[in-house]
């Protein structure tokens, strides 16, 4: 058996407040070809029913700190999906 | 840490955390829940955050803070069901002068509000429910 | 009034005061009596005052900032003897947000220190006594 | 007997901290010729032993309010003169 780079990743996904109510779910695990990035995540999400309610580029976090559309995932990575904060 | 909590604020305990002979002045904010938002009553709310990165956000700011103006500052976030009146947020700040410790406080505040994983679910008094969104982007009710 | 007393401030019920609720923001600014001033040790001090013009003047400023603000305020200034740690000043402001309560909270912290007549005598590690002079235009030691 | 104008003023003078301290006294009475101002209190203060540690022109209080140089003094007044401020 030869090693090979993975071919798929999977991310753990994070939804809270009005973007967990518009997907019905607050946590899911998707599993994207190898190469995608934080933006291929929120493609997918965008797909799911209700999906539609949430910005094509809204805020998120991978593993608790701000990411880039463009940042490449890592298997196991946490991704934050973060609606307009409100806190104070 | 404890900087985002389930249990009501008390203002007393901060204030002491940042108080030494050195600082002279000590600048605080409070905010708390109000009967109206835009027009409507609210009755109370509810606010949830994304708890790991709150915490870690809160620590940055303070950390920020602290380094900027050399100011002993503190946080309080309270998350969970909220009645009118509670405190929500609570941000001290203590330095040898009043000029820095105005800026720091004020400083926290708004960092909290920009960055900080924490979203508002507001009753209102006809008894339907909205997150708040600030920046209004998405428009729910 | 009492916006001037000879007895410890304090700060709780002066914010309870001011808090009610439409008003989600409270500011509040405490001066303490610091250890040092200008690079000498401070062991105490005291103030004292013109106080019926004190009294008219602090209430004056406050209304002043509710008229300007909207907001709720409540002063305590102290006079006598003071330790090292003692609240020498008390500002609370509250408004329905946050910019006009700390406006309105800085506004009268701002205002005391320049028309207030109240004044101040350090009493310092070396035994020696000053009158403090925030203008430097007459130099006393 | 005619009614005259009054021929002096007499007014109460009021000093704190560092002025009390350069003059020795904290209350005085003063009897001034009438067209008296209260620029005319702080010269006659001014001549008094230790009064020469009063500024030329310090600040002035009428009866609780704040008060000019030129304004004149009417009988039974309370002139305060008020060092810098070190409130707060």
């Amino acid at each position: 058996m030869t090693t090979a780079a993975p071919s798929v990743v999977t991310v753990h996904v994070l939804l809270f407040a009005s973007y967990a109510d518009a997907l019905g779910v607050d946590t899911l695990d998707l599993t994207l070809p190898a190469g995608s990035t934080v933006g291929t995540v929120i493609e997918r999400l965008r797909a799911l029913p209700g999906g539609d309610r949430l910005p094509l580029k809204p805020l998120c976090a991978r593993n608790l700190a701000h990411a880039a559309a463009g940042d490449a995932l890592v298997a196991g990575d946490q991704i934050a999906v973060l609606p307009p904060m409100a806190g104070g | 840490m404890d900087l985002i909590t389930d249990r009501p604020i008390e203002l007393a305990p901060l204030v002491a955390s940042v108080q030494s002979p050195e600082r002279g002045g000590v600048a605080v904010f409070l905010g708390q829940v109000r009967n109206h938002h835009e027009g409507r009553g609210v009755v109370g709310l509810e606010y949830s955050a994304y708890e790991p990165m709150a915490e870690a956000e809160c620590a940055r700011i303070l950390a920020e803070a602290r380094s900027r103006w050399g100011a002993a500052v503190a946080l309080r976030h309270r998350i969970g069901a909220l009645s009118v009146g509670d405190a929500a947020v609570a941000v001290v700040a203590a330095s040898a002068h009043r000029e820095s410790a105005f800026a720091a406080c004020r400083y926290v505040i708004e960092e909290v509000k920009r960055r900080v994983p924490i979203w508002k679910r507001e009753h209102y008094a006809d008894g339907s429910l909205a997150w708040v969104d600030p920046t209004a982007t998405l428009q729910r009710t």
